[in-house]
């Protein structure tokens, strides 16, 4: 089993969602980030103050797979995610020991 | 030149020139022996003023609290809230002690005397002067809404040093200014003998000579430009000057935690500033109608002006910059609004909302100072502005009222160069004094028990550090 | 069918009908040879002018700001905070510019004129007529007073586009519709000559021919009714149902993003419709204070009605029920607030908040158009059911006022069925018109600038796209 | 002993003792026999007391919601929300159907009657008396005002169980408690006949045997110090040891989640009080101005010690201490506005804000009970301290008011120790008959609906479990 | 060693944290996110609007702990962490290379 | 490549920045999180209540890096996150299996 984190402009999550639950994905995590990448912060005047806004609002998402649709769920992701602008983001994969489903305490593949 | 000093000698001596005087039911007793009856308070005109006196409550706390809570980063929203509350509390209590005495009593032309210590003397009885002859307020409730200007302007200075100050730091600075600098241009700018002293030309002179020393300039200055605005204004450029910048200005954000927090505070303050503006007319008759009027126009046409300038060279409207714009329109219009008419006050609006909206953009990034929340570039500036543009559109050949010869009972002739001179004076005098108080105060906190907190204090933030709290969990 | 003529035609002559009117001082003066004083304003009644005045601006902005602002997801709440603000602002200028000339001065039955064009000839001495004879309010007073009514109608609409609308298109469409559906309703409903005209029954036929076209119809609308939320509710329809669903709907959450904002916004609402609904009354008198304990039973008996249905059918009784509840009661009794009794207050409370209710979920799912905020569902219905009410419960047999007669100067025999009648020409007509002028409105921006953001500014959120900012760092 | 008795029987016969009380137009018409003219109420009067009324609302929805909803966890949030905004709804009506007769007509000593069920019999010319001789209010306004106390006052209460009540067990309740035991002491404290009844001693003694009991023991409760604070806060107590601990108390954190909502919520409630307190004057003259002042000072003074002593105690003034010192100010003050001098405001506040601080901190560690939001160590401690030292700074020696004498037409000889016994009479019987309504309220509502939603429910939040909804999204 | 992240209903964190320090966990890391698994989104009807509520939140909790005690922590927390509706959550375990103490440098299994 | 995971005190957040920006690490995602590790809850007086705060805000930092300066690093990280007061915080390194750039579609130390 693989965890795939992505991190995505916020507004593409629906549609990563939808991608992600065709391909057979059972369960995701979301979290609100902050982050900068090769996009970097930009420099903003806002009444009279230059500021510097490094960081800017990112949706991660976290989904663990069985290792067979692990690549399919990657590429589905990126088709979905990427508008070809800077900031698009980020997708990094993991190795899972063990996945434990609390309500049933099913584990492994089963419990993804 | 010469007309110009007996232009002057008349103002001083008989206008209808500033905001609210008092008058002592003690000292009215002989001036009643010309009129038949005792002078009794109007009940409107007392609603009207309690109304009032909560709209300026409703305006610092919570209004002006929010709005500066909001645009701080939500580590120090907590340390802003609370230097409000606290001065507000603070001043409040100084206002019964000396506070009222030394600004509305008679004194010299800078300072008033001790007659209303602890409130001495003033009763449930006692009346207090309107700017018409024979109507009268009760002083118990011209206190409470002098208080109330007493206690925003020293929480309008907040704004220029939040984000890295000392709390004790603020109440003692506090206190000093309050009463070295608030109380004296308050003193001199709107004590006089009330409008039933000019009974006739010498009376009248008799009764100029007892007045504040702007007063007596013949300024006008409606509901506080000068005393309120630019006091505070000047007062938070020599904080920012003398704290120095937050740390990581210019590389780390420091974009507002909460702007519905602003917004909200920014209504408030609109909405308060009618009993600020409106009440300092203390009648509810048509004038303070007009001065209504005038407050919406002006803020109105001040928020539009921000926004669409932004619009044009930033390229999106802001929520910041019409609440800015807004603010910007409300202080130009404090001086002027009981003076100009409402095409007056729009265009005082739209020039405001231009000139502030330059100020904090390019005036203060010229000069390089760190004024947190532009209390200098907001109300200073806009109270300069306001107060000047106060002697063009006084004019009644421009919609305004001209001003009121108690002598005659008559609007008399207008000079506008004449009382652009007069406001000049206004402008000047509070410029430096406020200046020269502030920077003593400030040094001596910064001599004594210290400005500001830390850097590692700073990076962790007030609410912490100063409250320990936190204002979200 | 004759008998109702002639009652209309009564009507159409001489009754006390509709809220506030307007007499200029000059005309006034003709009037004057009649009685032996010249009036003058009573303090009392500016004093409560001038604070109802000021509660409309608290139940605008930042009242319905943040009622609106809470309801939407967060990345767009500066967007509903600034198309509120900034409406605000631009109406406020234009009805200096025009907005009260037309609506306020004599001209046809359905728009008025241009006497008042920049406030012309309005000083702090004109008088404005209230509904007793003799008594008079400062027609500056009048003028703030009506210019919060044109202000906060236009923002109403902004809940039903809200979350797609383009900033640009929200400005001109409002311009537009102010001033073809807002102006005209209002001058309909609410121009007339003053009590004053009706001194016998030929001044008063001759007065109510200069009356508007619904006043004429002997339509009753004390706060507005069918000027304010059908007016709004329709356009609200109207837009709605231009601007298409938004992207997302029925498949993502579009919970609000703040329900205490909501309730703050309600509050605020609630205590700023104090204003709205008893400032009608002009006068600070018994009746005034009828209207306001009317203003509270139904808003409460409303929102209860609401909670309890959702209780009974949904399971759990929420917090956004309860304030929709409570604004759905609020609507349905501000036409009717000054002609019933507190009884029939409770009882148009408890229908209205059933009905609104029923509109939100069952009629807005069968119509299936998109309203963001409810406009139509809370505004159009709920006003709709509070103006047909007002003749059910004017009826004095009910606890109502009945109609006055200022001719005979006595309340006049009261006929549910011609008031009925009245009150649908009052609906019928500001559907229609409202509709068509919406629709003229929403086509032009349409055409022109264009209505809506792109899908993909949509999902960004309007905050950031249409204004630069995040509410929240 | 003797003296004692004599003192309190003149008290009872004719003093001006307590706050509002009711003459019904009809019952009026004998006493006007004497009188020449009809009263007519001042609308300057009648502003002002609208204006309180719609401060009291303000006050409660958003004020009171607010400083609780910001105290609790956030998923708890609405629930308090909701608790007070329907709590005040409900009452609203009840007031309408039947509280007003029960507290304001005439019945025995402990209960009213039936008189003004349904409101029957108020209309819009009743006028009802204030506490000076011929001065007159519309019974209307004085049925909204009061409405409005009735209101808060279980909202109050609220606190105390807050974060694991059921919904319905709230509302149950209230119902309960208000009926039995807010309506009788009201009637108890603020009932009588007015002053015109006290024409001479024989009058005055046959008016004074129709008042409630606490106003015939002598009792100064200006504007609901036992009928509001105490009243409440004992039911607080009550509430919250019926109720026992909340789930986690002690291990977990029960910070407030969001303290500039209970700073908001805070000032609010100051700035409504000005209505609460203010508009018990029923005038709007010297005396309003000067509980107007004693209602800013008392608080500011509190504010400051409670935030002083925490700084001393604790190292960090808090925000939430300071709001807390100013509501404790606000309650003390609450009783004696009306009759204290400025300086006694300013020394009841700072007593109040280190007795309420002892109280929430020492008292309730020491007791053990769980009240929440502190309803009974702020309101209940803080309304006995204000009812007590009302006694003491009542003294005309130390710039009280004094007691009027209505048949003397003068202030009475004053006697603090006589004045400090009939207040510790409205302590005591507040204290035990809303101590004993509770017990039989909660008693009650637990045997039937139950009082407690389960552990499961009150861990994941009464918003979710109660009410459906999440506060923020 | 081993990351344990586990998902679970916000109302469970004060149980799991006493179960968890119970066995000698060190420190914990919490963070608030959103999220679905077979638990799918109801549709709520609210005010006329029906909305589908995809996500709901969760709390995810981080533990750093030695490999001695992963099972029994793991166990732990499923079984603190049950309450048998849906909505109850997943565990899963991943390998830690490396964990550093900022405060004293230490590093390895001391760290933790 | 590696990611690494620190948790800091939330005000250091700048420095760290700057200092692993110095290294050449081109991308970080930050959330706001809780947690406490040795660092324990403290209790605390408040309004009368005694409350025991557990948690306290920490800032987490991930980085996703290339092996050859994992590190560095970790050791600037440490170095500059260190106040030598309690609750300074963890650093985690896991092994990444890959990286995608969503805009580019590059995998691997190119995506990083
Ligand atoms: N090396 C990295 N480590 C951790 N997070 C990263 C890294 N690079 C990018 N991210 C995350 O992905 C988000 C989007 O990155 P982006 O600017 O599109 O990266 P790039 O332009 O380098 O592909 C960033 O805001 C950040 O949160
Ligand atoms: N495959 C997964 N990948 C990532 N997170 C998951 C996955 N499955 C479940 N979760 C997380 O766990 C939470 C609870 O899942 P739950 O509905 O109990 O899962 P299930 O019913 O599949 O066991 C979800 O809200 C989500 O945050
Ligand atoms: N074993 C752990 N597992 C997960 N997170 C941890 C662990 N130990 C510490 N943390 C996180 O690091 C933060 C700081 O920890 P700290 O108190 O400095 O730990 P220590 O004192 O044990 O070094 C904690 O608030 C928590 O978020």
């Amino acid at each position: 089993m693989k965890l795939i984190t992505a991190i995505i402009k916020p507004f593409k999550l629906d549609d990563v969602r939808q991608a992600v639950t065709e391909m057979g994905v059972q369960g995701i995590t979301v979290t609100e980030v902050k982050g900068y990448g090769r996009q970097r912060g930009h420099t903003e005047l806002y009444r009279g103050a230059e500021y510097v806004v490094d960081f800017l609002p990112k949706t991660k998402l976290e989904l663990a797979v069985t290792d067979d649709i692990v690549e399919q769920v990657v590429e589905a992701i990126a088709n979905t995610a990427r508008t070809g602008k800077i900031g698009d983001g980020k997708i990094f994969v993991t190795q899972l020991d063990e996945v434990v489903r609390i309500r049933t305490g099913e584990t492994g593949g089963e419990a993804v | 030149m010469t007309q110009l000093k007996t232009l002057l000698t008349r103002f001083r001596n008989a206008l209808r020139l500033a905001s609210p005087a008092l008058l002592v039911a003690s000292l009215l007793a002989p001036g009643l022996a010309f009129g038949a009856e005792t002078p009794v308070a109007d009940k409107g005109d007392t609603a009207w003023l309690l109304t009032s006196t909560m709209l300026v409550i409703l305006m610092t706390i919570p209004g002006l609290a929010l709005f500066y809570g909001g645009m701080v980063r939500s580590k120090n929203v907590l340390s802003v809230l609370m230097q409000v509350f606290m001065t507000f509390c603070l001043i409040a209590l100084l206002w019964a002690v000396y506070g009222y005495s030394i600004a509305f009593t008679s004194g010299s032309a800078f300072f008033g005397g001790f007659d209303r210590l602890f409130m001495s003397g003033l009763t449930v009885e006692s009346l207090a002067a309107t700017f018409s002859k024979g109507v009268y307020v009760p002083e118990m409730a011209y206190f409470v809404f002098q208080l109330t200007f007493a206690c925003i302007t020293p929480c309008l200075i907040v704004g220029a040093f939040a984000e890295r100050i000392k709390f004790s730091a603020v109440l003692v600075f506090m206190v000093f200014w309050f009463t070295f600098s608030y109380l004296p241009i308050a003193h001199m700018v709107w004590f006089w003998a009330g409008p039933d002293a000019y009974t006739d030309a010498e009376a009248g002179a008799a009764a100029g000579a007892t007045a504040g020393f702007l007063f007596q300039k013949g300024a006008l200055d409606f509901a506080g430009g000068a005393v309120v605005h630019i006091n505070a204004g000047i007062a938070g450029l020599v904080g920012a000057c003398f704290l120095g910048k937050r740390v990581g200005i210019g590389r780390s954000s420091f974009q507002p935690h909460n702007l519905p927090m602003v917004m909200i505070g920014t209504c408030l303050l609109w909405v308060g500033w009618f009993g600020f503006n409106v009440g300092s007319n203390l009648e509810a008759n048509g004038l303070a109608a007009q001065v209504f009027a005038n407050t919406i126009l002006a803020t109105a046409a001040a928020a539009l002006a921000w926004s669409f300038a932004e619009w044009a060279f930033r390229g999106t409207p802001t929520m910041l910059g019409a609440a800015s714009g807004a603010i910007a329109g409300l202080v130009a219009i404090t001086p002027a609004c009981g003076w100009v008419g409402p095409m007056g006050a729009i265009v005082i609006g739209l020039i405001a909302g231009l000139v502030c909206l330059w100020a904090v953009t390019k005036l203060k990034a010229m000069l390089g100072y760190d004024d947190s929340l532009d209390v200098f570039g907001v109300h200073g500036v806009g109270g300069i502005t306001g107060a000047l543009l106060t002697a063009v559109f006084c004019d009644p050949s421009l919609g305004g009222t001209g001003v009121y010869d108690y002598v005659a009972n008559a609007v008399a002739p207008y000079s506008m160069s004449a009382q652009f001179i007069a406001q000049l004076w206004a402008v000047g005098t509070t410029v430096v004094w406020s200046g020269v108080v502030s920077m003593a105060g400030f040094a001596l906190v910064k001599a004594t028990i210290g400005l500001r907190v830390s850097e590692d204090q700073e990076r962790e933030g007030l609410d912490t550090v100063s409250h320990g709290e936190s204002a979200y969990t």
